[in-house]
């Protein structure tokens, strides 16, 4: 049980990884798949933010001092490194939705049976 | 949503001062918490809010679809020219070290130009995202 | 002086050549600097090959901040041959691109494909060049989003849900490997390859690490299309735009292998591979059972672009296969096959993109009769089939050959006879073509096609030529793979 | 000219032949002309080998390394000299017959048949050159490729048909066993050069040896031991010329000719005869020999049935080769040659008749001899040498082959070799019976004498006198061959 609880944030992440997975997989809209990548992602984030994170530790700024006293303070890296993922997220997320959009232009619906369908015909 | 004056006069109020708090953002980076893509995303809203309120076309007048995708690239090319231009110095790239007399300073120039980059990148990527999917539906 | 500073230049030069070419806003422009970057990158390649193959390792330090905290490039036997092999194949494939892309992209586009070309090149030599694992995420990622767009440029509609596939699967291998990472930094608190291989030792045996492995692998997986995992490739390899497929089928694939190489060899460490995880068995189970299910699929193929992506699924067994020995032999077969593919792969894309240059389809009943009537293109594409089937004086046998003495070193005679049969549905499928492009008339009704333009011709002649040559003189590919495979098991080199 | 600039050219020769072929193909007569003078020439290079060979040299030739410890490499030895002497002297009077027979049949796309059957020609020089497995191998596989074009040659349904199974078979064979036998031989030995009395001696245990023995025998799908060898009877669907010089020469006989030099030099005959491991492909080779004269009596069909009667022949020489004693070996290097000449003969002639009275089945040619006599009398000296009678050249073939499977104290080899010479008496003969003794059906009148065109005849007369003058002189080809089991 203590187990269960301290690793609360990695319930968290499991749980959001495999509920935007399952997004993906089982929805036929198009969009809604992408709203289930963003989920998956964005747990991914949280992952790592939540590893970075020391209890009681600051943002990683640097006080003026005489730099005797320690001063605890969260990794920082998770941070940029998230930042970094985060962007290429949100491209990601702009690149399928504009593809989508086309998709729909094309094809004048965005459920995937009904394109896989179209595919076939000719 | 021309007709509801209220957004109106609250847009007309308020962008440029998310605009002016992008620019803070962009430039306080140095010393706090802020950076490039804060402060693109930031500076993007402004605008992307602007489009909203007074219209596509209104937006479009202001920054058309050429000008912000010259500045996706202008954006990358001074991040990337800055890394360079310390080649150049003798650095190795991206050793903004080398950039001025002293490294601090050096350093102190480097990361502004190379976020300053970063947020004109940001920003126009996220108008541009907002103009392609606006334009679409018409 | 500038020589120092070629790691980096690799990179840089493309880079900044991508918004260059929005910039300049003309295709013809953004074509002749795609041309000119791609030959300076492939020059700077074979400058870095040389100087690693003379003197061993070199690191760059990014921003000159030292290694453990600043990234850092660093480049071995293994990817300066990686990078030699990316950049060879885009200096051939963007003075090709230009007619397809002339054809198949509408004008106002050009130079966004250019652009997009330029980027995905740049993502794909950053995976292969950094030193730091986080920042192999975020090129896999460039090059990926840039593949996408590329992709989705295609005439036909369906390149569009190609797209979407491939991205929707991308960004799930691409997480898994994201994943992987963030936990294998939790466990050691860098992401400095070399760092992390030192440190991984002390907590190999945590259920994190292994967690961590394997979402590496099956995140690469996907990347890789090992088989299942590759269902996004066929669609997109087939309606992706000619220069396009033959770029990616030649560079991306082998990319995504280098990077599982480099994981699993270099920070994981093959003892760990061996020891502690099934990896090798399952790569070699996966590998042999693609290469049969895809080239089976591949006999049953219309579309001969769809039948070549499928090949490429199994050739990417067989270069899983060569890794999936941990061995010396079977290690310089793969990394060997990674090159000899990319020949052979990128000459017959080329084929078909001129064929698709004249017909606008590549369907089987289409290209009857067309060894008469475009000769050159067709016994290109003949000589690309033999070097796929592995017939000797070409590429292909080369890597067969290492493949096959892989496993009879290790007393697995029915795994090497399972290659060469495997080699037998290649027969199957390249004969296919051929018979219907030789020994059948021309289709009555359809006008008469000519052949390729030169810009087409040269680009693919030249591939087609090194087929033959690197495998009559092997002493470059081979040289350079058997010491990257002794670096990789840590022997040396 | 030195003997290594003499295998080279003997190789190139070909080649450069089959550009000025491709160069001409708007003019057939230079177009012939072309191929006959490369024919010639390549017969005087071969020729100007032999000498030196039967001197004692073995003038050879390392071109370049292709993987780290192999290379190409050529070498000019007495095995080795027999194919090519027969390959290159065969191939100056099938020039001759194509010209009368593919003019005289109308056929299309000569010039691609020409060129490859020169690139043909060069990769039989190679293979019967090859200084080691690897190189031999290579040449091997161009042979398949670049006859594959002549088989499907009319490019109907049936020859692609035909096309399919024969590429298909001596691929398969070669690509999953010979290959696999290669690659594992390297593995063992740590090299793949022919060497007089074996490399594998001491390096790889008995077991092993005999898998691979397999492996090869049965990789060579060229030799077409049964059952690999419905290859041969697809090819027939080729036009004749190809049929005579590829399917009853350089083909096959490449194929039989790599079962005798890797037995004598990848296995060395002692090893093999130790070990004996060789003795139940013996007697696979022996039931090739009975099953494939019983199908050969039962086709109508002339060139299927002289198709199988290849396939029983083949399988001598493999015999031969299975017997590992000397003896045996030099059966079967000489059955190579003799064999050779009787066949050509035999296609020759069917090709005549096939151009003259358009006819392909037996049935049909009753009374043919009437109009053609000379061409049946042609077919009746190959037959007769292929049924192995004096003063034929093709008893010496068995002659040795049978001494050998006395040597070897095989009593039942014996009784196959006699049982298959009855049956071949039994395929061949009617044949002659049906043109000479049968009264035809042909509209009645004096039909005359409708012979085949003029170098049909020269051609199949100079092989029909071959056929003769082997039995006279036989002395050359002995000694080649002696000198391989003692060299």
């Amino acid at each position: 049980m203590d187990f269960l609880v301290s690793h609360y944030n990695y319930w968290i992440f499991i749980f959001l990884m495999m509920l935007g997975f399952y997004v993906v997989v089982a929805r036929g809209n198009l969009v809604k798949k992408i709203i289930g990548l963003n989920i998956f992602q964005a747990s991914v984030f949280l992952l790592y933010i939540s590893i970075g994170k020391i209890f009681g530790g600051t943002a990683p700024i640097l006080i003026d001092g005489n730099g005797t006293d320690p001063v605890i303070y969260s990794n920082p890296l998770p941070h940029v490194l998230i930042l970094t993922a985060i962007v290429v997220g949100v491209a990601t997320t702009a690149l399928g939705l504009s593809l989508v959009v086309r998709i729909n232009e094309a094809y004048g619906t965005i459920e995937e049976d009904e394109i896989s369908e179209m595919d076939l015909e000719p | 949503m021309r007709h509801h004056v209220i957004l109106r006069v609250v847009a007309k109020l308020g962008i440029p001062f998310i605009m002016l708090y992008a620019l803070y953002v962009q430039f306080h980076g140095d010393f706090g918490p802020g950076g490039g893509f804060q402060a693109g995303v930031i500076f993007g809203a402004a605008f992307i809010l602007y489009a909203l309120i007074f219209g596509l076309d209104n937006a479009l007048k202001v920054a058309p679809m050429n000008v912000v995708i010259t500045f996706i690239s202008l954006g990358l090319l001074l991040f990337a020219g800055v890394g360079v231009a310390a080649l150049f110095y003798g650095g190795q790239f991206l050793d903004y070290g080398v950039l001025a007399n002293d490294f601090v300073s050096g350093q102190h120039l480097g990361i502004l130009l190379v976020e300053l980059g970063v947020g004109i990148t940001v920003a126009a990527v996220m108008i541009a995202i907002f103009f392609t999917f606006a334009d679409r539906g018409r | 002086m500038i020589a120092a500073h070629y790691p980096a230049l690799q990179i840089v030069v493309p880079l900044i050549a991508a918004p260059l070419c929005v910039l300049l806003r003309r295709g013809m422009l953004a074509w002749l600097i795609t041309v000119a970057v791609s030959w300076l990158a492939f020059f700077i390649a074979i400058q870095l090959l040389q100087q690693v193959m003379a003197s061993g390792p070199i690191s760059y330090e990014l921003g000159g901040w030292a290694a453990p905290w600043g990234i850092e490039y660093r480049i071995d036997s293994v990817n300066a041959f990686v990078l030699l092999i990316v950049t060879g194949i885009s200096a051939v494939v963007a003075p090709y691109a230009r007619a397809t892309v002339d054809q198949e992209i509408p004008e106002e586009r050009h130079y966004l494909f250019y652009s997009a070309y330029l980027l995905c090149l740049t993502g794909l030599l950053g995976i292969v060049i950094t030193g730091d694992a986080f920042n192999v995420f975020v090129f896999l990622e460039i090059s990926s989003l840039s593949s996408y767009v590329l992709i989705s440029l295609g005439k036909d509609r369906k390149a569009l849900t190609a797209a979407y596939q491939y991205l929707v699967m991308g960004t799930i291998g691409a997480t898994f490997f994201l994943i992987g990472v963030g936990l294998v930094y939790a466990m050691t608190g860098t992401l400095n390859m070399a760092d992390i291989a030192a440190r991984l030792d002390a907590v190999e045996n945590t259920r994190t690490v292994l967690a961590a492995f394997a979402f590496i692998t099956v995140g690469l997986g996907l990347k890789l299309a090992l088989f299942p995992l590759h269902l996004w490739l066929p669609n997109a390899y087939a309606y992706a735009p000619s220069a396009v497929t033959v770029f990616l089928a030649a560079t991306a694939t082998k990319v995504a292998i280098y990077t599982m190489l480099r994981f699993v060899f270099t920070l994981f460490g093959a003892d760990f591979a061996l020891d502690v995880t099934l990896l090798a068995e399952f790569l070699m189970a996966l590998a042999i059972v693609g290469v049969f299910a895809a080239s089976i699929t591949a006999i049953f193929q219309n579309n001969i672009k769809r039948m070549l992506a499928y090949s490429s699924v199994a050739q990417v067994g067989y270069m899983v296969l060569g890794v999936s020995f941990f061995s010396v032999t079977g290690l310089t077969g793969g990394i060997v096959h990674l090159f000899n593919h990319a020949m052979m792969k990128g000459a017959l894309f080329m084929a078909l993109g001129a064929v698709f240059y004249r017909l606008g389809t590549v369907h089987l009943d289409r290209m009857r009769g067309l060894g008469r009537q475009m000769p050159l293109t067709m016994f290109a594409f003949v000589i690309g089939g033999f070097s796929l089937i592995g017939l000797p004086l070409t590429v292909g046998f080369i890597s067969k050959w290492y493949l096959i003495l892989a496993a009879l070193e290790r007393g697995w005679w029915p795994i090497a006879a399972l290659v060469l049969l495997s080699s037998l549905l290649a027969v199957a499928y390249v004969w296919r073509v051929i018979e219907v492009a030789y020994f059948r008339d021309p289709p009555a009704n359809h006008p008469k096609v000519t052949e390729a333009p030169l810009s087409l011709l040269v680009p693919m002649w030249v591939l087609v030529l090194a087929n033959i040559y690197f495998g009559v003189d092997t002493s470059l590919t081979i040289g350079v793979a058997e010491s990257a495979a002794k670096s990789l098991l840590g022997m040396g080199g | 000219m030195t003997g290594e600039l003499a295998i080279i050219a003997a190789i190139l020769v070909p080649l450069i032949g089959a550009f000025l072929i491709a160069a001409s193909h708007r003019h057939p007569n230079q177009r012939e002309a072309a191929t006959l003078v490369t024919a010639t020439a390549l017969f005087i290079l071969v020729l100007s080998l032999l000498s030196p060979v039967l001197a004692g040299e073995r003038p050879e030739m390392t071109l370049w390394e292709i993987i780290p410890g192999i290379s190409i490499a050529l070498q000019a030895e007495p095995l080795g000299m027999v194919f090519a002497l027969i390959a290159s002297f065969l191939w100056i009077v099938t020039s001759v017959y194509s010209i009368g027979y593919m003019r005289g049949h109308h056929e299309k796309n000569q010039t691609r048949f020409y060129v490859c059957f020169a690139i043909a020609l060069s990769s039989a020089i190679g293979v019967a050159f090859a200084g080691n497995m690897l190189t031999l191998f290579i040449f091997y596989e161009v042979l398949t490729l670049s006859t594959y074009p002549l088989v499907t040659h009319h490019g109907t349904d049936e020859a692609r048909r035909g096309g399919r199974t024969y590429l298909g078979l001596l691929l398969f064979t070669s690509i999953a066993f010979q290959l696999l036998a290669m690659v594992w031989t390297w593995s063992v030995a740590g090299t793949l050069d022919f060497t007089p009395g074996g490399i594998l001696e001491g390096k790889a245990s008995g077991g092993v040896i005999a898998v691979l023995l397999a492996l090869y025998i049965f990789g060579i799908g060229k030799a077409a031991l049964m059952p690999f060898h419905r290859w041969l009877p697809a090819a027939m669907v080729a036009p004749t010329p190809v049929s005579a010089l590829l399917h009853a020469v350089a083909v096959v006989k490449a194929g039989v000719f790599t079962v005798l030099k890797v037995t004598v030099y990848i296995f060395g005959i002692d090893v093999l005869a130790d070990l004996g491991s060789s003795r139940w492909l013996m007697y696979v080779a022996a039931a090739t020999i009975l099953f494939a004269s019983l199908i050969a009596i039962r086709q109508d069909n002339l060139k299927r049935r002289l198709a199988y009667s290849t396939i029983s022949q083949l399988s001598y020489i493999v015999l031969g080769a299975m017997l590992v004693n000397p003896l045996g070996i030099i059966g079967g290097g000489m059955h190579i040659a003799m064999h050779a000449f009787g066949k050509i003969t035999l296609f020759f002639c069917a090709g005549a008749i096939l151009v003259a009275a358009h006819k392909t089945e037996i049935s049909q040619m009753k009374g043919i001899g009437r109009a053609m006599p000379f061409t049946m009398t042609a077919f009746l000296i190959g037959s007769l040498s292929i049924i192995g009678v004096p003063p034929m050249g093709g008893m010496w073939g068995k002659w040795y082959l049978a001494l050998g499977a006395l040597e070897a104290d095989h009593i039942v080899l014996l009784i196959v070799l006699m049982l298959s010479s009855l049956l071949s008496i039994g395929y061949l003969m009617p044949v002659v019976i049906q043109a000479f003794f049968r009264s035809g059906d042909q509209p009645s009148g004096n039909p005359g004498i409708h012979e085949a065109p003029l170098p049909c005849l020269i051609a199949q007369s100079v092989s029909a006198m071959g056929c003769i003058a082997l039995f006279i002189y036989p002395d050359p080809l002995f000694r080649l061959m002696s000198m391989v089991v003692s060299p």
